[in-house]
């Protein structure tokens, strides 16, 4: 059975995404997603951000760096982050990625 | 100067070049508790934890986010901030949070630690370590948060006590106590996959989101601040479950009816959090439908479960049920509180009418046949004669402890019985996943220690309901209708210079 | 290992131990401003500060300040803080800070610069280095902590050009540039010791208060952040006085004069300040009366001055009008605010009901007779006619700027109006003082840039009032009435949802 | 003239005392001025408390530290002032005295 099968569901499409909290550094970080992931949509509900994409998203280090105007550790991803969809698949010194496995 | 090493060189550094074999004992000595289950584990270094948390950056920035949490506190506390919240009856949410989800965290602390010591993969022990220190943090950052409302409000006094005893409570007590007198690999399961992957956004995302919108800094800001470190927590829950999977085929059924068993013992237990994001958040977020569709339809269901889908994973037991009941629950739930709500440690009220439009307009298909009409006749009572309570005592759910308030799937109009008799005695049911579960292991459930058959057995103070309350910790003015109480006359009072908006 | 140092030998190894005297040029040439005000100090080394703050101390205390309060803001803007203050319309009050006082702490910074490059003594240098560092600092918070308003309100948008040019913030500009165009010693002795000691709790400690009673984290946050710098610079101003009194009886009659001076113009200065707390703060904490009769008489009168007698100081000129003016400058000033109020950068309005009996009950001997029916009048032509403004321009007082809108000490019904002569010309004063400190220096307040006069001599946008606006930097909905305004109009819709109290 | 003597004006008893901010360390150093000053009056506007004594107002480290439970550095004091009263006539390693100069 996959999940579309589920009685009384109706499947729309997947996507893969970060919760981030809304305060200043979290909106560099969105900023960056949005330059390096194109399809990246943001919405939002109070004091949250939603960003998602449809097959993976990606964070680099670099892009932030220049968003944030300053060096910025992937590790400090720690601080802004509130919940993720998807698979934390990399998480180096520069680049964070989330897609699932399967696609 | 030697190179620094990267983010995963370090990880691998402390997580498996520190391991050791243990050479005075035997390995099952040191580790006696991963295998009853029939879990089968044959690589315990294929077990990878994507955050790559080491001790140093744990330190850091586990200490940043509690020195943001201090100053925010102090400076909420300095400017009188409770007074800016929306809504007194706001803060019957927060009650509720600190009495029923509080002393889980502590539980989950103690819990963690255990499964730190015990398990024999080291990644998994630094994880499980971790995730111990983050809940004793939690425990003591919600403490610390909700306490500047103790001084002002009722309902917050005695947290520890209220959730062993009172009976609304025993259903997330009884949840963790379930998790945690299970195996480690179920316990896993339990907590970290079914709860903290599959359904903490339920709680916590709207949750947080409504206390940013009502004002209530302290919450929106532990809540942020713990919920970074679920974060970390989710991916440990969905870490155990695809490296049990993946170890061994024969893991799978295991997994699959632990699955089951979680997500409908979580689901059931996050009524209460659909009744308080519809009807306890003076400004709503979000329906409990649309968080139910959102963050377990969409994100769950049509995104996780398609990656489980081949290991042979089926979406768990009792989710086609949770979708036809998300037009329901939280219209049930609160019902009940509300009638019971003589003996809840927290203050219920009526919706006023814009509320109930909104109601009508999230939920088109059930409120305006189903509950409105309740609403609008319990405002007549209460014109006419005051307020009135069901002052009987309900029948509870051997398994999930909810009284029998939740009706049959497809008829919002009768209530859903069911039952099962083991050893010639005859236990009930809300649902047929509750039953499913006891079904299962009914040498467990037998033992349930329901809140109402204590009372019926003389342990719980007295036969009497002051007697009962007392023995809760339940003070006068933390019960019962809002409207009148402690809380509502001296919100107003504190209110009256306002300037008019 | 060596024994720590205490804080005193820390502190004096850092003001005294590192100094030394120039060789390469004379002492002269390299401080060539401290004597030409005829100050006369003969030993720089019985300079005390009593704060002794070092270099690491300061780092270490300034950055967790600062650290605390951006946790703060984010926290605040996270929650969408600016919906949970007491009303819209006390963010006029910000508004007239940041147009007002803001500049003025970046005027401080680079005015103390100046301090601590060219005063010969060290410590002198070191707590004036501080200062300026401060003052930057402050500047900065103040920018930070109300941009979140800007999002959302109008008037916060353009606070140094408004600073520059409209009409009512000539009054706090003309005070700092008056004072950084003196010399060195009284430059201190206007801005560390008039407003710094002497007047300071007047703006900061009800201002900081009111903000936290009206539900403003940001403000009262790098208010209190800022007034733990203002102690020390309290200090600064307490010291400078005490030595420049006891370093040689000459300087008695200098300082004096400064003295009476700078009471005279901080004083009228805070006539702003005595306007919002009576009028612009929804909910009040202490009125312009009390705060002055706290702060000013009995801390300074009753507690400073009493230490100042030893030297032969006596308390300024004006002190006796001041506390004749208690009972009426905060109504006089408002008034005056809310009739040119089409040509400021904030709203006005007519206080409510409740406000009016607050100032009847705070003000018995002068609100009913005299400024209560101005108010009911005002009402009864917004309610026949719609709001009126008094289109023309106002007379200017040539020293502290402000229109003539005060009253004889003695007659609360008749305007005060004093005048003097130099080089043939006839110039306008609001007061007694105001005179006095310009006949003391007519050369210099002739030179006045004053808003008034400068309109009329075409330097200001245009002859019409709508080019006049457009100069200033004045959008829609900056200027006039709150009720109906943008602003209140945002306010009512964003909380209309909000549930009744 | 003496202060007494402005016309307008009536005198009150001197006073000297510290205004403090309104947050938890605060209220720690509070306790401790008041049991090393027993007359010490504390009162209270929103976001403040002010603390006043009739001669002299003594913050002894010792007593901070007892009453915070942790180490307590007299420089410290500057994160919780707000404004004083008086002449702050010694700061050191151990006490911070606050008095006027003729009693």
């Amino acid at each position: 059975m996959s999940a579309s099968t589920v009685e009384g569901h109706i499947a729309k499409e997947r996507f893969i995404g970060v919760d981030l909290q809304d305060h200043e550094e979290a909106r560099g970080i969105v900023k960056a997603i949005v330059r390096d992931n194109p399809e990246a949509k943001v919405s939002q509900i109070p004091g949250v951000i939603k960003v998602t994409c449809h097959h993976q998203l990606q964070i680099n280090r670099a892009t932030v760096e220049q968003e944030l105007r300053h060096e910025w550790d992937t590790q400090e991803f720690n601080m802004s982050i509130i919940s993720y969809i998807g698979d934390i698949q990399e998480w180096d010194d520069d680049h964070i990625l989330v897609k699932w496995s399967t696609d | 100067m030697a190179r620094k090493l990267g983010l995963r060189e370090t990880y691998a550094a402390m997580t498996r070049g520190v391991n050791w074999t243990p050479s005075y004992v035997k390995e099952e000595e040191a580790f006696p508790y991963h295998q009853f289950e029939g879990i089968k584990i044959h690589d315990w270094d294929k077990w990878e934890d994507p955050f790559r948390m080491t001790v140093d950056n744990y330190w850091k920035y586990q200490s940043e986010k509690d020195r943001r949490l201090y100053a925010v506190l102090d400076s909420f506390s300095q400017n009188q901030g409770h007074l800016n919240i929306s809504d007194g009856r706001y803060l019957n949410a927060i009650k509720l949070f600190l009495q029923g989800v509080t002393p889980l965290e502590y539980m989950a602390h103690r819990h963690f630690m255990f499964i730190a010591r015990y398990m024999p993969g080291p990644g998994t022990r630094m994880a499980a370590l971790c995730q111990s220190i983050d809940e004793l943090r939690h425990t003591q950052i919600e403490i610390h948060s909700m306490s500047p409302y103790n001084k002002y409000y009722s309902g917050f006094h005695s947290m520890r006590k209220m959730h062993d005893r009172v009976w609304y409570l025993s259903v997330p007590k009884s949840y963790f106590d379930d998790a945690v007198t299970a195996g480690p690999f179920e316990f896993l399961t339990a907590i970290s996959f079914s709860f903290e992957y599959l359904l903490t956004n339920l709680l916590f995302v709207p949750f947080m989101s409504g206390a940013a919108y009502n004002g209530d800094l302290p919450t929106t800001t532990f809540g942020f601040s713990a919920q970074s470190d679920e974060s970390r927590h989710m991916t440990l829950g969905l870490q155990v479950i695809k490296f049990l999977l993946e170890q061994d085929e024969a893991n799978v059924p295991i997994v699959q009816r632990w699955l089951d068993k979680w997500f409908w013992r979580g689901y059931r237990l996050n009524s209460l959090v659909a009744a308080m994001m519809d009807y306890m958040l003076p400004k709503k977020v979000m329906s409990w439908k649309e968080a139910f569709e959102l963050y377990f339809e969409q994100q769950m269901l049509d995104g996780l479960f398609p990656d489980l889908a081949r290991y042979g994973i089926k979406p768990p037991m009792g989710v086609e049920q949770a979708i036809k009941e998300k037009e329901k629950i939280s219209h049930e739930t609160y019902w009940a509180l509300y009638n019971f709500g003589f003996a809840a440690a927290f203050n219920t009220w009526i919706p006023t009418n814009s509320e109930l439009d909104w109601m009508t307009e999230k939920y088109p298909a059930t409120f305006d046949r189903y509950y409105r009409p309740r609403y609008e006749k319990a405002q007549k009572i209460v014109d006419e004669n005051g307020r009135f309570f069901m002052l009987g005592l309900p029948q509870l759910c051997q398994v999930c402890q909810i009284p029998m308030i939740f009706t049959e799937p497809d008829d919002p109009g009768k209530i859903c019985f069911r039952s099962s008799t083991y050893k010639a005695e005859k236990y009930h049911f809300c649902s047929d996943g509750c039953k499913q579960i006891f079904d299962w292991e009914p040498e467990k459930y037998v033992q349930s220690w329901l809140p109402v058959h204590e009372i019926y057995k003389g342990n719980c103070g007295g036969p009497s309901v002051p007697e009962v309350l007392d023995w809760y910790g339940i003070q006068p003015g933390d019960n019962g209708e809002y409207q009148g109480s402690v809380d509502q006359l001296n919100w107003a009072s504190w209110h009256k210079d306002f300037a008019p908006v």
